[in-house]
């Protein structure tokens, strides 16, 4: 972002001594950072507005003193730079931004002192039950009373009583006690959210946070105040209780929800995944995620997971089961539904498949209702993978409408569908009656009840593989957690089936099957799954640019540019 | 009676005299096991093994009890423990050899008790007719080589464990006994140089080493032990090395070697060896007590003959009188087997006292301390020796 | 820091000779031969626990009958052997405790991995965890050295309490003008 | 009747027989004869007149008037506002609220010619809650003056309009910070706002140009536009020009608000003489002079002055002149002439308590060192007055005092801050002592 500046939009400020070129603007919080020098804060949030009312951003400020007749710098003989006028009283660090020749020291006795000060004030009131605190292990107030604080008390008067356990919104529990007053809530609901919902009541020590009489806290974007709350005072309703932080780890993901492609941390012990958050891409989705988002690993333990592989509804061994599927494949008239939900190696692998028994292939779109923010129309998170590796041409319809005409032609008679409800998708009963389906998919459905063979594969949290969101940037997920015993990976059985199908054998491991994928699909010639960035690589999107895809604006892509 | 036995076929009596030479040492072997840690217990302050009693012995009023105290049906519920546990056998071992280690370790233990003798009486011409399986001449010779056979058995375990902690340790055992051999037969010469004066009949018998202490007279009663000190001190440091015991249990090393040569054996193998190593004891202690303390001679210029002389058991003479051989035998027995017990007590008082010896100072106390102290005894005493009967 | 060489004496002949040595150690080991038995006979003789002792952990209730433990996990995070395992729980909001709003809902301390290194009990933010005077643990089975929660209450016990911190924190509460929902 | 040590000009009329607050009595007195000449000027010479007058505002920071109008941006295009500060939450503090209620045109006059000056088409007075009979002496003021055409579209023919509109606040005493009373008068919580970069000068009312002004200073504006600003800088002392309100309250035989020649009278003067010395058979303690964020003064406290000339005066309490110059030499400040007077009867805690009590009930709660320290040392000095005071207490206070000043958005920091620093420092063997002091005096079981 910096290095697209010029160097006349730099300035340079001076952080404890140490010089620094930043953009004009740049606050002091976000400067030091990149010194690797830590300015503590707590209501200060890069993509919220500034209020600077925790205080605990104090530094020292100083500027070059200037003569005023002549207006020029005054030189200090001594050290050949120039003469800085420091001012008497500390200034926030979040609400300075960098001006020409501004110097701050982070580091003196009386920053020190400062921070010391505000953070005993900040606990004078606060309840200190971290014991039973969900935030306790990523608390601001922690790490920085740790970091910061005197490490004993001097109150010995009452703490102030406030409500306690008070549910703003269907997903999101409030403590008012713990709550320091930073107004981030506040802000992401107006500025972010637009649903300017919360506020304070009373005043001075007493003041407390609540919604607007008669009005809730339930946008899909309310538990983003969980994430962003630096203490333990908002906490997520579904997550409450559940597991203290330390012992999660995280991995990161890409949200399954939509087109948006959201980065995300799931966050798992031992197999079980307790919650999933926001991770930052200021490309994609800034710090933010939707609440319905944070809800898919829900469906890693749903009951309707499919567990064991299947034939006629009888549980066979893995192995039989794709023998048999690959006899059904072998026996010719086979047609492919892919899905726009299954990863970019995936969705090659099944073009491999159709390309080896020369079965049409289809997808099924999946339109609702964009938000303007974080969810966008098109609710299938890859269909340009289909696009790119070139499983489908053109944007995939709602219903199999020329599938069905071949199935009642009688031209097909085995339908290898992965993850896709046919009967959802406009297959009447009619059509399913002539044909044999091969199910490849998660969940069990109509699909997968009638399927004549079914192979269960693993959720987005449990493979590791690629989505290609409406911006066309390839964006990397990890597994987090291992899937059921009798579950296989998606591309272990596609390469199963090409193989079984005559396809030769393709590589059914991430890395092997990317030196392929860089070989055949000229935009990924470049990539392998290893080296992504973080944030994700734009593809030149250029073949595809007068599709119609179903897409409005949302917070970093707008379809018009 | 004894007459019925004497008439034997000398196979017969041979079996039977076997038989009664395994019934007496394999308990005592055991016992000794059990004395070892009710000694150790008392050396350090506990009580040892205290709990077990039979349930017979448990309505015994005292009696009961006090053999419960003192851990006497600990040594049998050991013994059928070890009897009757599973026997492992390793994968790796060579098994043949794995097999018949112990068994060779408890043959040549047995054996040497054969030439040693425990007792006597006086038969009707005043003659001391010492009590032992077989008076050969060479006696003592053989207890020597008979004893270092045991040493195959240890190299057998160790190799056969096929196991570096045994095989090191064996190795160990291998150089210790060769190295205090030595020693331990020099420091015997001057005894049967003296003893086998020129013109005598000359012999190594054990028993005739005795008899020469029962003599009457100053010089003549006097034990060997104050005559020649050295070749006491000698011999027994030598002796203590030859049973593997502490402070020269190099062969098990359990400090470092886990358990030595035995550290692949379980139960009643296990056993097996600590028999023979018992056993060992019992007869190094009962040669060492023959030699040096005068064997069944009650005190120092107090010769058996003339105890038996203040008891009034006097054989008259021309007549043997069986009682008065068996009282004879009997006490004289309980005299040796006294002063053994002894020695054996000894043997576990030093072990639970003294750390033991590092490899190398094994090695340097064998052959540049104990090798040369011998040599000088010996060439010291054979001078002196040819010096008085000249 | 400063080194200081200490000279060794050299020693005499007679220490050379270790004889002494030996001799003086034999002493000191008869002495003891016929000295006064020190072993305690355990299962009649119990010894004496003495404060502090690290014994079973266990968890303990308050004198008011409350359970102390509010399932932080510090224990669970700190336990080297990984021998406490926790699942936390709500505390439904009409109890007399409903204030606490956090109670373990399963407890349970693994006796074969613990090794009674008393970290929990050092950790423990609510003083609810103790490590205390039972040190027999013994059981046919592996399930059953696991002490559930309460096993563990039912071995700890009540102990006093110096701060009944959350019942102040109550009393605050029902003293405030502020409506406690 | 006015003592004759004082110098009358915005109460000239206050308390004349027969003097009301209509509009016939005001104009019978020569009222709007100022406006009226002012309006005939042009507006840069109005400014010109009143920096030549040297005045300072009145509301509390003693901030040059005159450099305020001219630091407004007249360059942004967007319109410029005048507030009207009638916020008078100050303890000790009864200025504006007298000249409201006896002489409400004064005001309205006074808010004209400073539109005049600064060309302001929308004027707001913000109110205090608590003053409903000054709102609706002032909107009735108002009232009768556009009915007199002295405000509202067209004023005097010259074809300039200007509307006044009254405010009242809800209450709270953080509306009379400036930008907390922007933001509250914009319809939002009071929070004051950071500066910099919100200056109202600058980014004021509803983002534009706006000039805050105290009721006292628009009065005195009146009053330059009226003799010009160079005969109005000849009256008081260099550097504080004008004549000066002041507001005695507390333990003197006759308290009041009095009118005098800023500095031309001593604090002795002032207690001694004008308001009739201590009651009977008390003595002097301690004064606060300019309302209750101001810091204590200690009788018998002497104090090195460096004067302007030069030369080094030693002044007791009773020497101290009254002027913003004098009194912040002394380490305190004329704030908003609110004289707050005590004398040996006080229990200095429990004096302290009070304030502390305000000060912790109106922090706002925006930012964390006024909002958690104001009412921890209401927690502390409540505690102490109840009787569980312990030695160490005063140092608390203090510290706890130094956290805050200084770190805050707004001057409430200082403002609840310095109380507490000036009582401990001064009083320190009373805070000390507090814990073993012999007989509870009847304020503390009062308080407690």
């Amino acid at each position: 972002m910096s290095s697209a500046l010029k160097p006349a939009d730099l300035i340079t400020v001076t952080i404890d001594g140490r010089e620094i070129a930043v953009p004009k603007g740049t606050n002091m919080i976000e400067a030091a950072q990149v010194l690797g020098i830590e300015i503590p804060h707590f209501c200060y949030h890069s993509k919220l507005s500034v209020v600077g009312n925790c205080r605990m951003c104090l530094v020292e400020m100083g500027l070059p003193a200037l003569d005023p007749a002549t207006k020029q710098p005054v030189m200090d003989p001594a050290t050949g730079k120039p003469k800085i006028n420091w001012v008497a009283k500390p200034t926030i660090a979040c609400f300075t931004n960098a001006s020409p020749g501004l110097h701050i020291r982070t580091g003196t006795p009386l920053v020190r002192e400062c921070r010391e000060g505000v953070m005993e004030f900040l606990l004078v009131n606060h309840p200190l039950d971290c014991p039973i605190c969900d935030q306790a292990g990523e608390c601001k107030l922690q790490e920085q009373a740790t970091g910061y604080g005197r490490g004993y008390s001097r109150y010995i008067e009452q703490k102030n009583v406030k409500p306690k356990r008070t549910l703003l919104g269907p997903r999101v529990m409030l403590d008012d006690e713990r709550c320091i007053l930073c107004s981030r809530c506040i802000r992401f609901s107006k500025e972010i959210a637009r649903d300017d919902v919360l506020g304070f009541i009373d005043r001075g020590s007493h003041s407390t946070l609540a919604c607007y009489p008669g009005r809730k806290l339930e946008n899909n974007y309310s538990v983003n105040t969980v994430d962003i709350c630096p203490v333990g005072a908002l906490t997520s309703t579904d997550f409450r209780f559940k597991m203290r932080v330390w012992f999660l780890k995280t991995t990161p993901s890409i949200c399954p929800e939509s087109s948006v492609g959201v980065n995300t941390e799931v966050w798992s012990r031992e197999g079980v995944v307790y919650r999933i958050t926001p991770r930052r891409n200021d490309e994609v989705n800034d710090t933010w995620m939707a609440d319905s988002g944070r809800l898919l690993y829900k469906q890693v333990t749903a009951d309707h997971r499919l567990r064991e592989p299947s034939v006629d509804g009888t549980t066979v061994a893995g192995a039989e089961a794709l023998a048999q599927a690959g006899a059904l494949l072998k026996a010719g008239g086979v047609a492919i539904v892919g899905s726009g939900r299954s990863s970019v190696e995936e969705q090659f692998l099944t073009r491999k498949l159709a390309d080896a028994i020369a079965a049409p292939a289809w997808l099924v779109s999946r339109v609702g209702q964009g938000d303007g923010l974080l969810i966008s129309a098109d609710r299938n998170p890859n269909v340009r993978g289909a696009l790119v590796t070139g499983l489908i041409k053109t944007v995939p319809e709602a219903e199999l409408t020329e599938l069905a005409a071949q199935i009642a032609a009688g031209k097909i008679k085995t339908v290898v569908s992965i993850g896709e409800d046919l009967t959802a998708a406009g297959l009447g009963e009619a059509q399913l009656n002539r044909i044999a389906i091969v199910y490849l998919g998660t969940h069990a459905n109509a699909t997968s009840a009638g399927a004549k063979v079914v192979l269960p594969t693993l959720t987005v949290f449990e493979k590791a593989g690629t989505f290609i969101n409406q911006q066309f940037r390839l964006q990397r997920f990890a597994p987090a957690v291992p899937g059921p015993q009798g579950a296989a990976d998606d591309l272990v059985i596609l390469a199963g089936l090409v193989e079984a199908a005559g396809g030769g054998a393709l590589a059914s491991d991430i890395d092997g099957l990317w030196t392929t994928l860089a070989s055949e699909i000229k935009p990924l010639a470049t990539v392998t799954y290893q080296n992504l960035p973080a944030t994700g690589l734009l593809l030149d999107a250029s073949d595809f640019s007068d599709l119609p895809f179903p897409e409005d604006e949302t917070l970093h892509f707008n379809p018009k540019q | 009676m004894i007459d019925f036995l004497t008439n034997l076929p000398p196979v017969v009596l041979g079996l039977l005299k076997g038989l009664a030479v395994i019934c007496v040492i394999f308990p005592i072997a055991g016992a000794c096991s059990m004395a070892e840690r009710k000694v150790s217990a008392w050396l350090q302050g506990r009580y040892g093994p205290n709990r077990v009693i039979v349930p017979w012995f448990a309505w015994m009023p005292f009696v009961g009890r006090g053999l419960q105290r003192l851990g006497v049906f600990n040594l049998l519920a050991d013994g059928g423990k070890l009897l009757f546990k599973q026997d492992p056998l390793p994968g790796h071992v060579n098994k043949f050899y794995f097999m018949i280690a112990p068994a060779v370790a408890i043959i040549p233990a047995f054996t040497t008790v054969v030439v040693v003798p425990f007792g006597a009486y006086f038969d009707q011409a005043g003659q001391v007719v010492p009590l032992m399986l077989a008076n050969v001449d060479v006696g003592l010779l053989a207890v020597f080589a008979i004893a270092s056979l045991g040493i195959y058995s240890m190299i057998l375990a160790g190799w056969a464990s096929n196991s570096k902690y045994s095989f090191l340790g064996s190795v160990r055992a291998s150089a210790q006994l060769v190295s205090y051999e030595l020693s331990l037969t020099l420091s015997v010469l001057p005894v049967f140089l003296w003893v086998n004066a020129p013109g005598t009949v000359g012999s190594l018998s054990l028993a005739r080493v005795v008899e020469f202490q029962s003599q009457p007279g100053f010089w003549g009663g006097t034990w060997f032990i104050f005559l020649m000190p050295v070749s006491a001190f000698v011999f027994l440091v030598a002796l203590f090395a030859e049973t593997n015991r502490l402070p020269f249990d190099m062969i098990e090393s359990e400090a470092d070697l886990v358990g030595g040569f035995h550290t692949e054996y379980g139960s009643f193998k296990w056993s097996l060896f600590f028999v023979a190593e018992y056993a060992h004891m019992t007869v190094g202690s009962g040669v060492f007590v023959l030699l040096f303390f005068g064997g069944w001679n009650p005190l120092p210029w107090l010769p058996i003959g003339t105890l038996f002389g203040w008891l009034g058991l006097v054989q008259s003479a021309g007549h043997v009188s069986y009682a008065i051989a068996i009282a004879q035998g009997v006490l004289s027995i309980a005299i040796f087997l006294a002063k053994v017990l002894f020695m054996i007590f000894f043997f576990m008082w030093v072990r639970w006292t003294v750390p033991r010896f590092r490899y190398d100072q094994v090695m340097r106390i064998g052959w540049r301390r104990l090798l040369p102290l011998a040599l000088v005894n010996v060439v010291v005493y054979a001078l002196l020796i040819a010096v008085i009967q000249k | 820091m400063s080194v200081i060489q200490v000279q060794r004496k050299p020693l005499t002949f007679a220490e050379r000779t270790y004889l002494p040595q030996v001799f003086g150690g034999l002493m000191i080991t008869l002495r003891h031969f016929f000295g006064r038995r020190v072993t305690l006979e355990y299962p009649e003789q119990r010894p004496e626990i003495a404060p502090g002792y690290r014994g079973v952990p266990t968890l303990v209730k308050d004198p008011n009958g409350r359970e102390k433990c509010v399932s932080c996990q510090l224990c669970e995070f700190v336990c080297p052997p990984k021998a406490i395992r926790i699942t936390p729980g709500e505390i439904s909001g009409d109890g007399p405790s409903a204030h606490v709003e956090k109670a373990p809902r399963e407890f349970e301390i693994n006796m074969l991995r613990c090794i009674y290194c008393g970290l929990c009990q050092e950790v423990c933010p609510e003083e609810a965890i103790f490590l205390q005077n039972v040190y027999s643990v013994s059981g046919y089975s592996r399930d059953e050295l696991v002490n559930d929660k309460e096993k563990l209450y039912q071995l700890g016990g009540t102990l006093p309490d110096r701060h009944f911190k959350w019942d102040k924190k109550q009393a605050a509460a029902s003293a405030s003008p502020i409506a406690h929902p | 009747m006015p003592h004759p040590a004082e110098r009358r000009l915005i109460f000239e009329h206050v308390d004349e027989p027969g003097y009301t607050t209509d509009l016939p009595c005001y104009l019978a007195h020569g009222g709007y004869e100022a406006l009226k000449k002012s309006v005939a000027r042009k507006p840069e010479e109005l400014i010109d007149e009143v920096k030549k007058s040297g005045l300072r505002g009145r509301g509390g920071a003693g901030f040059s008037c005159g450099v305020k109008w001219t630091l407004v941006d007249r360059k942004s295009g967007k319109p410029i506002y005048l507030i009207v500060n009638a916020d008078e939450s100050e303890p000790g503090t009864f200025k504006d609220r007298y000249i409201i209620h006896q002489d409400p045109h004064q005001l309205v006059e006074g808010i004209m010619i400073t539109c005049w000056a600064n060309q302001v088409r929308q004027a707001y007075i913000y109110i205090r809650g608590e003053f409903p009979r000054g709102a609706r002496l002032l909107e009735h003021a108002i009232a009768e003056a556009r009915a007199g055409n002295f405000v509202g579209p067209n004023i005097l023919g010259t074809g300039y309009s200007c509307e006044i509109y009254v405010h009242r606040g809800a209450g709270a005493y953080i509306c009379g910070e400036e930008t907390g009373l922007i933001e509250s008068l914009e319809g939002k919580r009071p929070y004051p706002r950071i500066k910099p970069p919100f200056f109202p000068a600058v980014l004021g009312l509803y983002q534009c140009p706006t000039i805050v002004n105290n009721v006292e200073t628009l009065c005195h504006v009146k009053h330059i536009a009226a003799m010009g600003g160079e005969a109005f800088a000849r009256i008081g002392t260099l550097n504080n020009t004008g004549t000066r309100l002041l507001c005695v309250s507390g333990h003197v035989q006759r308290p009041g608000t009095y009118e005098f020649e800023s500095g031309k009278i001593t604090l002795g003067r002032l207690l001694n003489e004008i308001c009739g010395g201590p009651r009977p058979g008390r003595q002097f303690k301690a004064v606060i002079p300019g309302g209750s964020s101001s810091k204590i003064l200690r009788f018998g406290e002497r104090f090195k002055v460096k004067q302007r000339d030069g030369t080094m005066v030693d002044w007791g309490v009773e020497d101290i002149p009254m002027d913003f110059d004098s009194l912040a030499a002394c380490g305190t400040m004329g704030g908003s002439g609110g004289v707050i007077v005590m004398d040996d009867s006080v229990d200095i805690v429990a004096a302290l308590a009070n304030l502390n009590a305000f000060y912790a009930h109106e922090s706002c709660g925006q930012c964390t060192p006024c909002r958690e320290g104001s009412l921890w040392m209401k927690k502390i000095t409540a505690r102490m007055v109840r009787g569980e005071a312990r030695p160490e207490d005063g140092a608390l206070l203090k510290s706890v005092a130094d956290q805050i000043a200084g770190r805050t958005i707004c001057p409430f920091g200082e403002a609840c801050a310095w109380p507490t620093q000036s009582f401990v420092q001064k009083f320190g063997d009373e805070f000390r002592n507090y814990a073993s002091r012999p007989n509870p005096g009847p304020a503390a079981t009062e308080l407690a």
